[in-house]
């Protein structure tokens, strides 16, 4: 069996060969061989080269989470996934470049107003999450275009805060 | 004498903690809850719970009067406060005397004397405590700040006057960063304590934070329990705590645990207290301020003194004399305390709200785990992202940092990001482990910390997870296809026969 | 010096501990597993596991040869054998040595002398340590039984020369009885020990069972840890042991604790171990025997030293000489511990093997849960019952009654059936809150113990959690038929709004 | 909703209704009114006059079990389960008594041969599990009709050891 999926946002392949009981795994250049031993739902183990190994899993939608060896792991099939992973703005439909917000929280602070020009790194709006207030800057120097929450507003993560129009080259 | 039933006005870990020592006392609980906590856990082990307004803290939590109508209405003889919220407000204290019910904490004039971090170095400078230079006054007009600042000497540090906990805190290097400073600390002092006046501070580069907690009963008893060092700290907030400190010998500590009982009987102070104090690399000790409440980190102070400190504040709140003096109190083995946030390590700390997919929590012998949350339950983004407390016990510091390294690797929890990476590594680095933790500790090592660089090894291990779940586990979600049901049905749990490990050249 | 791997030669919550241990100390772990113990959790969280055989202990946990040559093959220097199984058998202690394994334990001659019960009696009888009236010698022929009793007098007691644990013992008060009840006690010893033999021994009516825990280097220096309390039993199995013990005065404490050293120094003893006393109403006590091992219940005397037993065994083991002496250790607190065994406390105790369909075990300060199970997994029927072992500490007797209290109510396992609501009504009657703890305490107050009477209560909580289940969970299993699918859709997970709690006359 | 469930071998009747997010129970003698709270597969809480009461719950096959307050019941579905909940003996097609193993374990002892006459409570067999010898004893006074096991055999829980031909009264 093959599989493809996108982990932290690159594309990475894994086959998976069952014989007389022994896991047959290729990915990540390189091959293992592992008894796999169900535990639960939400664990399996690994007994590779006379170690065992435990993970954990959950879903999360169309995503899987999976702590390995105290390092955890997204995993999204590749196709499901393509257009995610944001790295905090993109382009908008219109062609403005998209603020977003980096997690849930609520606008405290507005620091730009529309027409304004911004520079790169500079502070547009301050979220508040969790009693502690993180500034969200713009990505590159240019003028904010659309401004598309006010203070008060929760905000959801990936929300886009505010438009920005690119300075040109 | 002792309580019958006690109303809880906090929530997440302290308040489950706080209603675990009463429940052991034989005290009953009611919890109190905003809209979003109904399902919290301090909920489901209260033995009643009341609802207290919508989400926001101030609609809820800091609601004096809702709170002390729902100890009212369900027969409440007294209130803890946890930490945070209102555990430091005198006007709550005051309150609560007046609806008849005994705050679980300081008398209200110690709690408004060292509540007030500029009356208090007052009064402890005339106590003959040693104090860091700084404003003695909170100015009304913020053009004080710049002329203070230009005396002080910069850097200077921006702190709140009512709260803890490195909320409303900025350093200052330069006069042109200071009004924004001084700006963004009121607004989260605020919004953190109801009160938004700050003051100003000399900043003492690389110190260790080292605190001594007090108890101190109705009746003229003061005792400290030692101390805690608190200096690994991440934007003024403490991450990992122990006790005791690797900084103290014998003489320092009696010295400081002297004159920490010394400013709580200044300040006239009852319950439990700390004090804190900046050390500097010379030896030097300097008082920063008293934390009026129950701490987040007791807990080391409790596993190295065998002390409940929980249980002895409700005690002196009941008017018991304190039944051990200093003699009767003895440091043993080290104890290790490591904060569990719901904030992304790998994305600058954001705050990482959400539901708790898979939870499995470290346990065995001297790993005590505080915690207040369970699997399935929502994060709120409403509030103090802290999840839990690990806290490790064992006879040497050695040991102690060993058994948190490994009660963190057993740690997973699944759907929000935590803090347990980045700690797994600050207990793991040499200088942690050699005891040099000083206040730039986190800024010098771990300034630039990332999780682990590529690793093919784990990355392979998780690959091989996600493909076998998906080709043999339950089809939950939305997952990649995977192969067809009659496939599945053959799952490890019915077919494992004749495999064995272990054993060379197998 | 010190190992750098380890085989832990046991199963079940003491592999689970002793792999921790070694895990704290940067030493590696191979874990052995017969057949049905594939997935226990010793062998999930070992770092190494090899197989030894098929689920019949005979098979696989009592193979010498199998065990040794996993360890060999794996490159383990040393081998910890736990309890029960090999731990005592002085032969294994020498197949080790013969192989280059250092065995953590006693010294094989030791080993050997204290294992023979008998002789054991004679060396402390000749060391002037008090020994109860028993038979000097393990008979050859079945008559001398007869003869012995007769001499000593009735009631006797059967005991196992090999073993502990309760197995092989029986009580007899009539001759007409003994001959079926040496039988019996030579067929459970040959089984738990693969040694037969039995002895004769003086019954002490109602007594307490009080031991001492014993800690002795190879260089020379023995220390006591002091006591446990161990007179919680049925059919002569400890099911719950504190320590301190309430009978013990300071000074009643310090001579069984200086004659605990006289034995072990006797016996020339190194390593862990416990003496076993008998204490009458009066305060006279008598050496029952050497428990040449670490012992189920050694967790008590661990939470009120701060000492770690197995960290000290392995330390001994590896040459060590002990870091402390007798001044340097205090008892602080009180600790207790419940056995949780798989066995049906009302269906007279019968065992109960199966699968863990749900787990939830209790934790919060003060609280320890050495288990050796988890969700999911199946409990065989070959080998001893237990399953985990709860331990609380806390500040004083009445608040660690409290604690393993609320801990016991917070331990949920249902799939098979434990002694949990057992344990909840020993801890709490008033007998055992007095520290009124013999050995006739469970016959006297347990002997027709059921679970609670006809409680309509809890019957109609029960009964709204299956109809709720069958009404809004998901479908899982053959159950009851609920109300069509349309309506199952709509649970509570997402349709909660507007309800309120708490508040009188709501 | 009303629902019939079988509780320690007794038939009882439970209904169950909502309104205005506040169920209402009717059972074992009495009614309560609870929030009803979901924690996860296997817990849920009910609120009810103001205390919060955590049940565990887990499906064993058709049988619920359920932990509440620190008491476990085992719930079955009142048609279902007609005919289970041996009490150890039973009447056998051929109108012997047959006498069942209490749990799964091991045959070690036959205390009886066939034919052999029986008293009541006389061991009949011992079967070990976990170490522990338990003796399987007559249900009343007869003959030994038939014996199904051997010395050595494994056993499930409910397993027919001997038939016993009742004593005429």
């Amino acid at each position: 069996m093959k599989f493809e999926y996108l982990v932290d946002g690159a594309v990475q392949a894994v086959s998976l060969e069952k014989k007389d009981g022994v896991w047959t795994v290729s990915a990540a250049g390189g091959t293992l061989e592992a008894e796999i031993l169900r535990v639960s739902d939400n664990e399996i183990v690994l007994f590779t080269g006379g170690e065992a190994r435990r993970l954990f899993l959950a879903r999360d939608g169309d995503r899987l989470l999976v702590s390995a060896a105290g390092r955890e792991f997204v995993i999204s099939s590749a196709r499901a996934d393509s257009g995610r992973f944001h790295k905090g703005d993109d382009r908008s439909p219109d062609g403005g470049l998209e603020v977003r917000s980096p997690m849930p929280g609520k606008v405290i602070k507005l620091c730009a107003a529309e027409g304004d020009e911004c520079r790169k790194n500079q502070t547009l709006v301050i979220v508040e999450a969790m009693k502690m207030e993180n500034e969200v800057q713009a990505g590159l120097e240019g003028v904010v275009k659309k401004i598309h929450v006010a203070v008060g507003d929760l905000v959801d993560a990936e929300k886009t805060l505010v438009e920005i129009e690119p300075k040109a080259a | 004498m002792s309580f019958k039933k006690i109303l809880v006005a906090n929530r997440g870990e302290i308040a489950v903690r706080v209603i675990r020592a009463c429940r052991e006392m034989g005290i009953r609980t009611v919890a109190v809850y905003s809209e979003c906590d109904r399902r919290s856990l301090h909920v489901l082990l209260a033995d009643e719970a009341v609802s207290i307004g919508p989400a926001p803290a101030v609609d809820s939590y800091l609601r004096m009067d809702r709170i002390i109508e729902a100890a009212r209405s369900t027969g409440a003889e007294a209130v803890h406060p946890g930490y945070g919220f209102l555990a430091e407000n005198a006007a709550f204290a005051r309150a609560c005397a007046d609806a008849g019910l005994v705050f679980i904490g300081p008398n209200a004039d110690a709690l408004e004397l060292v509540g007030d971090k500029v009356r208090a170095r007052r009064t402890m400078e005339k106590a003959g405590v040693p104090i860091i230079p700084g404003m003695s006054a909170v100015p009304s007009d913020k053009a004080e700040f710049a002329a203070a600042a230009r005396k002080l000497g910069y850097p200077v540090i921006v702190k709140a006057s009512a709260g803890g906990g490195g909320k409303g805190m900025r350093i200052v290097h330069e006069e042109k960063d200071l009004l924004a400073a001084v700006e963004a600390g009121m607004r989260e002092a605020g919004s953190a304590f109801g009160d938004s006046s700050v003051y100003l501070e000399k900043y003492i580069a690389e110190p260790r934070h080292v605190e001594f907690q007090v108890l101190a009963d109705g009746h003229g008893n003061v005792v400290h329990l030692f101390e805690r060092e608190c200096s690994i700290q991440r934007r003024h907030q403490k991450i990992v705590e122990e006790s005791p400190s690797p900084a103290l010998n014998p003489v320092l500590r009696s010295k400081m645990g002297e004159t920490a009982k010394r400013a709580m009987l200044a300040a006239g102070y009852t319950n439990a207290g700390t004090v804190e104090f900046l050390l500097d690399a010379d030896g030097r000790f300097y008082f920063m301020e008293v934390n009026a409440r129950l701490q987040v980190e007791h807990p080391v102070t409790e596993l190295v003194t065998g002390v409940d400190l929980v249980r002895q504040q409700i005690l002196a709140a009941a008017g018991d004399k304190l039944a051990f003096d200093q003699d009767d109190l003895r440091q043993r083995g080290q104890a290790i305390e490591c904060r569990i946030y719901a904030e992304d390590p790998s994305r600058n700390f954001l705050p990482s709200a959400g539901k708790v997919l898979f939870l499995k929590e470290p346990c065995g012998p001297g790993i005590r785990n505080d915690s207040g949350i369970y699997g399935g339950w929502e994060v709120p983004v409403h509030y103090d992202p802290i999840l839990a407390k690990l806290i490790v016990w064992a006879e040497d510091r050695e040991t102690a940092c060993r058994r948190m390294a490994a009660a963190l690797d057993d740690y997973a929890v699944l759907g929000i990001r935590t803090t347990i990476p980045f700690l797994r590594d600050v207990v793991r680095h040499p200088e942690f482990l050699a005891g040099r933790t000083t206040t730039a500790f986190i800024g010098k090592h771990f300034a630039a910390w990332s999780e682990g660089g590529p690793d093919e090894e784990k990355t392979r291990l998780a690959l091989a997870a996600a493909a076998y779940a998906d080709s043999s586990g339950p089809a939950r979600g939305g997952g990649p296809a995977g192969p067809a049901a009659s496939e599945r049905a053959e799952t490890p749990w019915t077919s494992l026969g004749g495999w064995r490990i272990g054993g060379p050249g197998e």
